[in-house]
């Protein structure tokens, strides 16, 4: 079995490729999941009707279906992105569109007697928006927002349809290569968790973190 | 016109410096080494004759077959080289060169070839029987043609899974040409399996680069220095290593080929 | 004699097909304090809701130091007030809600200095000096820099009581703010509101169950019922010698279940 | 490349194929994986610390994994050790497996929503361990979870299309299959995208009356 | 002089680092009406808890009528009780929680039967019918048919009473029945109470913020502080005139938060 152990240094490339994935879909899955989930709450039709046709169309269509479509669709229209662009935009707008819920929810879950009591405090909607409805819903979506991150992890897996030589990729290479079967699929399941346990670690710290104070516990 | 926007894709390839080719994940049209160098026949044709054409290096990127044409259309390659045989449906589809690869058709199946089969007829006549095949490739095709119903046609992802899949019984037979199934086999090394090989009634295809329509003047200066390599004997130092004969690509044309019924 | 500070008319308010408020009238003095008392779900917290804005009125119209709440005047005509109106209309209106409301993620300084700098555009130095000198005046000097969570129930009442003051309003709303207590607190934040009341000259709205305060702390008493006020008068009056049927008995009820009067 | 209705007409009755299959596997699927996700919630709660441990370890395992390599695992793998399975059931295998995950938490969270308060009264009525599960806790704790536990089944219809990689011939493979033969690829998967989002939005308004009737939960 | 029913022998319990009783005995004779009173957190609802095995004890004995509560005799030696043991001693105890704990799926008749016909094996119609004589004890024949969340809080708690009642238990706990009820709505459960207590021989115990109840209803008044009891006696004595420092500034201040007493 040492045959496909050369072969590792492929599958840590292919690991490579997945964390960048992991992380530029990362940061654009959170932003339109501030935008569009702000949006659905916004008091004016046109915003909200936008942010619901976001959310409902990319968590509708398969990502399979958007990959192909940002992928080999785009370009007819004029628009031509690396297989790396293209991935990182397919996966980054469909997990945004779930998270999008996911900010829309923690909004929503601070209770109606912190939007009085900013009503009452005659804070303006942004104000209490910014200063105190946000920062209590963030640590409401922190723990969502890691299992977020760990489906789209693991969304990256479907990438190879459009040539990106992620993980799931390269132990296909190498099993090719090598006749190998067992040893390369088992392998990218332990990168693969190995990558999982340490964004839910990481998202436990910020938890914590942020938590400080609010449980009546000394700071 | 048309002959100068033709004219100008070569100049950007040689400006960048590099052409993107799709290839498949399918020894020995392929083979990717363990420091994930590309080589292979299709390839090593493929870098040798963009180097003449003044175009320093290719680069490869290992695709389905079903995403290879897409591809082209879509501009993500400039040309494909993965072992997809010339046949008139895709010759409208895509701009070939003259041929490069030839190979006629295999079936792996299980040892002694219990169920008897020789052609893709024998197939649809039994009832029970089950082949696989790449998706949208050659195989698939014969197969359909000689009258194998689509839900005994199994589309298979890749080499290593037909392999393992007539292995475990779950398909009576995989197809591939003959020296793909060659080299599966030789890594699998499992003595339970037999190869037959040609399958009776399946042609002797070949493939060619496979550029996208419109590329036809880039193809044309492509088939130049094809000539010229085939010519000089250059061709056959490089695919017969791998098992491909060269006399075989030389044998045909592409205009036989894409006429062909 | 002044003119009253808040003039309600003939408003009433429904939840659905439900009239929680029914044509109801009262006026308010300048400084006066006044108890407002009643079986639950008569709309005691529903009228103190509207006076900060939290709930809108179906119909009439309420006057509050000189200008109307829920209207503005443009060109001689009454229109339905914008945001604008309403903000400059809560500066002078505060609120004390029966659970706090405190935010739970800023430290007691905070909850009390957040409004006016961003309100009032309050420097903090200034904002936190006059923070210290209400929390001071509330007996949580020492607090200051302490979160929600880590206060009692009586401590977090009397933090919002501070919250509220300092943007110094002319009218303050208390709705049942010791009825989330325990018992053992209560008598802490009575005391602060007893000082409030003999300190200052603010008009004072205080929805309560507490009836023994009510009687000591109020200047006049309204005695609500199923959205109308059924009676009003001096304590004394109201809680010995009551006129309406409807009083005498709830007072009994309460009496009967324990509460001194 | 323009769209084409006859080629459309010409493909419809092939992709239809696709779509029984698709629908046959979600149904089995969502089966599986409420049964699996009760075992595993129920095991979860176990008082024996080893089982607890080795299940909620295992099911970490299974939900920071990719589904496609889960797949390629029971497809590939397991016949070395004498499990041949064929593909539909090796696919509902999985799908229920790595959903069964998910549906545990759904689980889990409706039991945990159960009051306490009705777990001491059903101590103080001297109930035994099994009236109680059955007469209290459970009929209280199902009723809000459907919503949620529908949402992941439409999540699962999503991703069967990864079934096409254990040459499961359902409506992605259809498509791929009908593309590759006409070398046309605008319809069919254009087709597939408007299917799964007229499916998805139908599921909306399925969740939003599931919801109004058992209650809300949040994922 | 009969044996006390309950014998609660120098137990102790923590949470965490913090000791919420600290070697606590005491005794009830049968049929006696027992009064817990206290500050908040000093320890009144854990031990009803404790006797209700909702908690397990760290240290010390129980017996309830003549049994060990937590502990079995095997061959001579005391061992940790197990779960059949537990239900066993559960059959003479029931309790009535603060949150009523109704179970929200089920009717009020439903409530009550489920225990007997579950724990007992009583038939339905037998059931029933104890049912219906509990429900119109505590003035609740007519709905019988109710989901609890169409009562009122006070309806619900009767129906808690009568829940418990159906298993026909020794001894009743009760903790702080009527601190959820509006003030309204608090007399209709002592109505029931004081009845069962006049009409039964059952032995309750009670742990009440309600000083003005707690002294008609009670044999023997019990005042806790950190866990531990430090006062105990008559209600007149306790209530009029307290030795212990702690309970005369305990009463005070509650009569001060306007409680009768
Ligand atoms: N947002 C709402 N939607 C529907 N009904 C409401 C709402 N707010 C209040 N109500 C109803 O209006 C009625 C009056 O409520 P309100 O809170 O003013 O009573 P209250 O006099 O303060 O009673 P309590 O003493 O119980 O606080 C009640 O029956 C209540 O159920
Ligand atoms: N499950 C628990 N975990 C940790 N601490 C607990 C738990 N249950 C009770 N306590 C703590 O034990 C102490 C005593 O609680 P207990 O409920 O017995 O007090 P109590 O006398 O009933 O007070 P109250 O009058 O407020 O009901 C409190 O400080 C409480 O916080
Ligand atoms: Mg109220
Ligand atoms: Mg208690």
């Amino acid at each position: 079995m040492t045959q496909w152990s050369g072969y590792l240094g492929l599958i840590l490339q292919g690991a490579l490729v997945t964390i960048e994935l992991t992380l530029m879909g990362s940061v654009l899955a959170l932003i339109m999941a501030f935008l569009a989930g702000m949006g659905r709450v916004s008091r004016f039709f046109i915003v909200r009707a936008l942010a619901t046709t976001y959310i409902e169309f990319f968590r509708g269509t398969s990502i399979f279906v958007q990959l192909f479509w940002a992928y080999f669709v785009l370009p007819f229209a004029g628009l031509s992105l690396t297989p790396l662009q293209a991935g990182v935009l397919a996966l980054g707008l469909n997990v945004g569109a779930y998270a999008a819920e996911v900010v829309r929810g923690a909004i929503l879950s601070v209770g109606r007697e912190q939007y009085e009591a900013c009503t009452a405090l005659n804070l303006g909607r942004w104000q209490g928006m910014r200063h105190v409805i946000l920062p209590q819903a963030l640590l409401v979506m922190l723990p969502t927002f890691g299992n977020n991150a760990i489906e789209l992890l693991k969304a990256t897996s479907v990438v190879s349809l459009i040539s990106l030589a992620d993980l799931t990729f390269q132990a296909q290479v190498v099993r090719s290569q090598t006749g190998s079967t067992l040893m390369p699929f088992l392998s990218v399941l332990i990168i693969y968790f190995a990558l999982a346990l340490i964004i839910s670690w990481g998202v436990r710290t910020l938890e914590r973190r942020m938590a400080r104070g609010l449980d009546g516990v000394r700071v | 016109g048309a002959q100068s926007a033709d004219d100008a894709k070569l100049e950007q390839l040689k400006q960048q410096g590099f052409a993107r080719v799709a290839i498949a994940n399918e020894p020995p049209y392929t083979a990717v080494a363990a420091d994930g160098k590309v080589s292979g026949a299709a390839p090593d044709v493929a870098r040798e004759i963009f180097k003449r054409l003044g175009v320093n290096d290719i680069v490869a990127s290992i695709s389905e077959y079903g995403a290879m044409i897409p591809g082209l259309q879509a501009g993500r390659f400039d040309v494909v080289t993965a072992g997809l045989f010339m046949k008139p449906e895709r010759c409208a589809a895509v701009a070939y060169s003259e041929p490069v690869l030839c190979d006629a058709e295999a079936m792996l199946v299980k040892k002694g070839n219990p169920k008897g089969f020789k052609s893709y007829e024998d197939i649809a006549k039994d009832a029970s029987a089950t082949v696989g095949a790449p998706g949208g490739g050659t195989e698939e095709k014969l197969a359909l043609n000689a009258g194998v119903p689509r839900d005994r046609v199994i589309v298979v992802p890749d080499g290593q899974s037909g392999l393992k899949m007539v292995q475990d019984g779950r398909i009576d037979a995989y197809s591939l040409p003959v020296l793909s199934i060659n080299d599966l086999m030789k890594k699998a090394n499992d003595p339970n399996l037999e190869v037959i090989a040609p399958v009776q009634g399946a042609p002797v295809y070949c493939d060619g680069a496979a550029f996208k329509k419109g590329d036809e003047a880039l193809r044309d200066a492509y088939d130049v220095e094809l000539a010229k390599m085939k010519k000089s004997g250059e061709f056959a130092k490089i695919i017969e290593p791998y098992g491909f004969s060269a006399k075989a690509a030389m044998s045909t044309t592409r205009d036989k080929l894409c006429a062909a019924k | 004699m002044p003119a009253p500070i808040i003039k309600v008319d003939a408003i009433s308010k429904s939840f659905g097909a439900f009239k929680v408020l029914d044509g109801l009238s009262m006026q308010v003095m300048p400084g006066e304090k006044l108890a407002l008392i009643g079986p639950s779900g008569s709309g005691k917290t529903t009228i103190l809701r509207i006076l900060m804005t939290l709930e809108k009125i179906d119909g009439g119209h309420i006057q509050v130091d000189g200008e109307q709440l829920y209207h503005m005047e443009r060109n001689g005509q009454l229109l339905p007030a914008d945001e604008r109106h309403l903000a400059k209309m809560r500066q002078k209106i505060g609120m004390v809600f029966q659970l706090f409301n405190l935010f739970p993620h800023k430290c007691v300084m905070d909850n009390v200095t957040l409004a006016p700098m961003l309100t009032k555009g309050t420097p903090r130095a200034a904002a936190e000096k006059r923070a210290m000198e209400l929390l001071d005046m509330v007996g949580l000097a020492d607090k200051a820099k302490s979160m929600p969570a880590q206060l009692s129930g009586g401590q977090k009442q009397r933090v919002a009581i501070a919250r509220a003051l300092a943007l110094s309003p002319k009218i303050m709303l208390f709705d049942e703010v010791t009825s989330a207590l325990d018992p053992e607190l209560v008598e802490e934040v009575l005391n602060v509101m007893r000082k409030l009341a003999a300190e200052t000259d603010m008009t004072m709205l205080l929805v309560t169950h507490e009836m023994g305060f009510a009687h000591d702390f109020a200047d006049r008493v309204l005695f609500f019922d199923r959205g109308r006020i059924v009676e009003e008068g001096k304590p004394d009056e109201i809680f010995r010698h009551p006129k309406q049927e409807r009083t005498q008995g709830f007072l009994k009820k309460i009496i009967a279940a324990g509460h001194r009067v | 490349m323009a769209w084409d209705w006859d080629f459309v007409r010409e493909i419809m009755p092939t992709l239809i194929q696709g779509v029984k299959i698709t629908i046959l596997a979600t149904i089995l699927g969502s089966i599986l994986a409420a049964i699996v996700g009760l075992g595993i919630a129920l095991a979860r709660r176990s008082e024996n610390r080893f089982v607890s441990r080795s299940v909620g370890w295992f099911a970490e395992f299974i939900r920071g994994t990719p589904l496609l390599v889960q797949l390629y695992f029971i497809f590939y793998v397991l016949p070395d050790i004498g499990i041949l399975l064929p593909p539909l059931v090796a696919g509902v295998i999985g799908l229920g497996l790595h959903y069964g995950t998910y549906t545990a938490e759904v689980y889990r969270a409706g039991i945990d929503n159960v009051p306490r308060g009705q777990w001491e009264a059903a101590k103080a009525c001297n109930l035994n361990g099994r009236h109680t599960w059955t007469h209290i806790i459970l009929p209280q704790a199902i009723p809000p979870m459907i919503p949620a536990l529908a949402n992941y089944f439409i999540a699962m219809f999503k991703e069967t299309p990864l079934l096409s990689a254990i040459t499961v011939l359902e409506l992605m493979n259809q498509a791929k299959s009908v593309a590759n033969t006409y070398y046309r690829y605008i319809e069919p998967m254009t087709l597939v995208g408007a299917f799964f989002l007229v499916i998805s939005l139908c599921s909306v308004v399925l969740l939003r009356w599931l919801e109004h009737r058992y209650g809300r939960i949040e994922r």
